[in-house]
């Protein structure tokens, strides 16, 4: 299996056009926007919710999603935010739902673990870890028997890549020949179980097992990433099936906001991540060849501070969800009539 | 009218919808059978452990009758995913015993995706087939009927049909709904028959089937716990006791408003579920309906199930596990009894 | 009395057990905390989520405190396993909402191998921590509290306890158990405080607690709504009425008994539930109490649950969502109104 | 990782005593002949139950097991009768239990699918598809933590090694470098499923990716299963971890007693592996190197049709379960008292 090394810093590479990489820059730079104001109104208890942020990991959401078109659908994490705003769910519409106001993603019902937009291929994420594996197969199935080219990916993290869900659906994937991605972003725990200890070989090394293609790459390089997630899904959309990208980075926030002791994390190994933020080294990189840089990010993170401000408005501004909205909408079926205990009502 | 097999009721509906509907797929475990095997495309393929879906392979091919490998998460997650996509997949769980090697896809995402996304989408129209029922000497893990713990899920339907006729109806209305339906098979049922009208019927989920009319007792039953009770009542009716006869057909939602109505008129109520007791859709009926009919009730209301037990394989024992029609007459002559008593 | 918080208590009582008693062991996600940290051997470690096995660890060491990766089927099966060799697994499903994952290790081996295999073993002794609850703004995969599904299969035992000196007795209870027992923990109780006796004592599996006695009705209580009902009885005994409340404390088997002499003194039932109402542990206890002292009920005996909806997580829906005192009293009233109607 | 190659007929190697060989016969005679006869009795109508037999498998369970001691704990599938007894379980005790009757195995309560004495190490078997393994991991780790040399095995067939629940506990079993064995009896075909399809790969081909020897053998040759389980337990019992042992071999009696239609089995397919029946093939071997091997022969099957005869004798003399035990030993705290519904009795 092709193996990308990890880069220490990403020159330029032919083929990637710089309006992809500023493209890059600016999904990364919402997403980091989104969660940093996300943890301080947490902290300031302005934000209810049992909240997973992905601070660091910006380069696994970006540098996959841009390959992906609109009715592409992907399945996601309790982590699942940059994903979210990688696919093009709105800020605002998330930022409601985070608030529990009315009018957001998920009508208040699903709140940041459950965060979901259809209409933008965002399918399903949740607090199951795993299960978004096979809910993407199906997705790959569905544009494999459309005739379509159409791929998915399901994002997962390296404690879930040890659960059956997510390796009983590699092998189906690979029986299927779907046209999927297995995107494993390895941060190096599962809450404060480190990858050494949950897995005795790198995830990816299980996809050649299954029949399936694979590529370890350094999550922090937002190109690499990019690259390697190009090659998958041009094989998955000639129909060549499945591929597992294990992808390394790191979590700043730790395992979710208001984690009790982060003593585990070594302050040695943060800090090698930090030292390689996504952001700083496309930025860097950008800054090497485009001589406007500097004032095409002010211009982008300008721009993103004022798009994360008014979604965080709109979340303050939004009404209250009607109490009486909690038994509506268990059934998609109009025709059911159910009272309170799920009885039927003639 | 036409006769047909109760197994061959539920192939004909999965036929017909499929033959309407190119979003309807088929995917199981054998549900074709031979998948990959030179020339069993065709009609030498299985269709399933009891042949429930034999032919489908034949008439509508591989793309939509899909083998699976023993992956139950993977296959029914896939299918919710599909619907997501708007096809609609009638899976197999082949035993609701294996339930718990994938329940998770079917009550956190199924049943949940819907509601947690805002209530804004398509639903998830997925149909899932499993096989309940005890005795057919195969013990602990594969016979039981604990379907109890899946309409315990707000957002599955769960249907048990007892005829032919009704298993070809709510088929085909589980194959067309937006929600995540449960469809039980239980396999003493498979070889019944029964009249089944041609074409293209159905009956609605969420509604109970008054069978036969009576004045002294309400016994209502689940799936194969009907013919049991059908015995029953033939007895009683002997006696000069006029059980009226509910066919439960759909377990969630519950039609509580029919059985409420007719022990309205009867003031006693038998439920019998072959399932065991503790949590059971049985002492969920007598726990409704006694909180929402209590005056009506002119005597204590009662269940007859299995025993708290797991389901033994010895004949002798599983006999003794499964309702027998002589204890649902014992219940009915209990309640009576009472208010003779009285 | 020493005061201690519910999650110092089954610490404790872990502790205790595993001191006494070299065969205990305790597995699951982050148990320990940092396995294969340099380092975090010690009192460093997690202990779990909200640390409820915190310092287990640094005296026992990684041997008999162990970190699972994320396969909830292949540890709480290794649990079993470990059991037919005589070592006792406290393990840790880390909520209820992840049964779906690992279910079939915990209904068809651990709850039956002892049946299946001719009951002449010395049982399966796991005991399976996991929480329930909602409330804590999580969101419908991590919020629930449907234990009825696991109190319907026969072969398990399933405690719930409300109080922190409860949650010692029965974890130590649990532990020398021979028989699976699943031992649930609401997290909105962790915090909360109260007297805990030192050393060594058990509180019996299958006996519920009456908790405060009264002529007028009969509240029954599971886990975290017995706090919930103690404010409504408050208000209620402000209003004449004296309720009288049991803390279910274990969920199977059932201390039906308990309740049912209650309930021939009060002849009125309210059941309290955080769970969702269909297949519920409260359905269950209404329909057995009706079903078997009928004639000691004076009015209609009800239920106190949660909607039939997945947990939302808008603070403003998921509040509408849990059971309030004021349903309680609303239910009590509406119980002792049906009388004086009559 | 190791791989054995198939071996079109198995000339006698060195390091494999001839006593030993004489041994791999007889329970492989006793299985062959076990089975065969329930085959017919199931046939006749005598036996009730729901039957998986083994026939044209013997070299799985033989070759294995008989390494493993008496306390070496094993767990097996719906298809358990040779592991049964390969491991010492009395064929007088599984025929009551085949019968329906009381005194057998499992009191009534178990039949051909559950079949288990835990005295003997044959701790379970079972109706649910790949269950077994997590089971064995515990035996695994209790040796382990009793700090015995003892391991544990777990059988399971191809189609199974798809299942989750299979394919997690591997992991574990790397990760925690338990003493078992994971034995994938590949007989082509889970119920009607073609390994091919399946599974895009041979399931041994997975092991690596957990981090986890394998080997793929030959399992209609005994001595071939014999020498790479050797291997395997040695391994295990010197603390080096887990093993996968891949055996092909072929189910003569299809998926099970009573299967509406076996088509799907392709008879060339069939008559290749009856060519290379084990038993035949041992027998082979042994007449090449023994004079009195015809002699032995006669004598061992004299011996076992005996032994099953008597043990069909038992069978049908044993007396039926009293349908009050029933309700007897769902728990096995004494002090439990409930009723029919499982309620509490003061
Ligand atoms: C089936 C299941 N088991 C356990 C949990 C509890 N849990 C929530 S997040 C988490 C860690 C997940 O680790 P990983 O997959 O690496 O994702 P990360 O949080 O590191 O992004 C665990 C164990 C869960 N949500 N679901
Ligand atoms: C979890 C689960 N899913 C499905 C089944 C139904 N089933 C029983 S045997 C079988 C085939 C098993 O194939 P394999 O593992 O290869 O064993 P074999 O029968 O070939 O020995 C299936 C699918 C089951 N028992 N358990
Ligand atoms: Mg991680
Ligand atoms: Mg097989």
């Amino acid at each position: 299996m092709n193996q990308t090394k990890v880069s220490e810093v990403s020159e330029l590479p032919a083929g990637v056009p710089e309006a992809t990489l500023v493209d890059l820059y600016r999904t990364m730079s919402l997403i980091r926007t989104f969660e940093e104001r996300v943890h301080e109104l947490f902290v300031e208890g302005e934000l209810p919710g049992f909240l997973h942020l992905c601070s660091g990991q910006e380069a696994t959401a970006a540098g996959v999603i841009a390959h992906l078109r609109t009715e592409d659908g992907i399945t996601s994490t309790h982590r699942n935010h940059g994903h979210a705003l990688a696919k093009g769910v709105s800020p605002a519409a998330m930022m409601i739902e985070l608030y529990g106001r009315a009018g957001g993603t998920n009508a208040g019902k699903g709140g940041s673990m459950h965060l979901a937009d259809q209409r933008v291929g965002h399918v399903a994420s949740g607090g199951i870890v795993g299960a978004g594996a096979p809910l993407a197969l199906g997705l790959a199935q569905a544009a494999k028997l459309a005739g379509t080219d159409g791929v998915a990916a399901v994002f997962f993290g390296d404690g879930a890549a040890q659960q059956g869900t997510v390796l009983e659906s590699m092998n189906l994937a690979a029986v299927w020949k779907l046209p999927i991605l297995f995107v494993c972003e390895n941060n190096l725990f599962g809450q404060a179980t480190t990858i050494g200890y949950s897995s005795a070989v790198a995830p990816a090394a299980r996809a050649e097992g299954f029949g399936m293609a694979s590529e370890e790459v350094d999550g922090q390089d937002v190109i690499a990433v990019y690259q390697a997630a190009g090659r998958a899904v041009e094989r998955a959309r000639a129909g060549e099936g499945p591929t597992y990208l294990e992808l390394t980075t790191y979590s700043y926030h730790g395992a979710w906001e208001g984690e009790p002791k982060r003593a585990y994390r070594l302050p040695e190994v943060e800090s090698d991540f930090r030292g390689r933020d996504p952001l700083r080294l496309l930025a860097a990189a950008l800054a090497a060849v485009k001589q406007d840089w500097i004032d095409v990010k002010d211009e982008i993170e300008e721009e993103i501070e004022e798009q994360v401000e008014s979604a965080i408005e709109a979340g303050r501004a939004a009404p209250y969800p009607d109490p009486a909205t909690v038994t509506e909408g268990v059934y998609a079926d109009p025709t059911v009539t159910i009272d309170r205990d799920g009885l039927t009502v003639h | 009218m036409r006769v047909l097999s109760f197994a061959d009721a539920i192939n004909e509906a999965i036929q017909l919808e499929m033959a309407r509907d190119p979003r309807v797929l088929v995917t199981g475990e054998d549900v074709a059978g031979g998948a990959t095997i030179p020339g069993f495309d065709r009609a030498d393929a299985w269709g399933g452990v009891f042949g429930v879906t034999r032919g489908l392979v034949t008439e509508f091919g591989r793309d939509r009758v899909i083998d699976t490998p023993i992956s139950e998460s993977a296959f029914i997650g896939a299918a919710i995913g599909a619907a997501t996509s708007g096809y609609r997949t009638v899976t197999e769980l082949q035993f609701l015993d294996f339930m718990g090697v994938c329940l998770d896809q079917i009550i956190n995402q199924a049943a949940k995706l819907h509601y947690a996304r805002g209530s804004d989408s398509a639903g998830i129209p997925i149909v899932i087939r499993s096989m309940i029922g005890a005795g057919s000497r195969a013990g602990s893990t594969q016979s039981q009927s604990h379907y109890s713990t899946v309409a315990h899920f707000p957002g599955l339907k769960v249907v048990a049909p007892a005829t032919p006729a009704d298993a070809k109806g709510l088929m085909i209305s589980a194959i067309r709904d937006q929600d995540p339906v449960f469809f039980l098979e239980n396999k003493a049922l498979y070889e019944t028959r029964g009249p089944v009208p041609e074409g293209d019927y159905t009956v609605p989920i969420g509604r109970a089937n008054v069978v036969r009319e009576g004045r002294d007792v309400t016994v209502v039953t689940i799936a194969r716990m009907l013919s049991v009770a059908e015995k029953a009542v033939a007895e009683l009716a002997g006696r000069g006791i006029e059980a009226e006869l509910i066919d439960l057909r759909t377990i969630a939602p519950l039609d509580l408003p029919t059985i409420l109505e007719s022990v309205g008129r009867t003031g006693r109520l038998v439920v019998v579920d072959e399932d065991t007791p503790r949590c059971s859709v049985a002492s969920d009926i007598v726990g409704l309906v006694s909180s929402r009919a209590f005056d009506k009730l002119k005597a204590a209301p009662r269940m007859v199930t299995s025993p708290h037990t797991p389901v033994p394989f010895a004949p002798v024992l599983e006999d003794a596990f499964i309702p027998a029609a002589n204890d649902v007459v014992q219940a009915v002559l209990a309640t009576v009894g009472q208010e003779v008593a009285v």
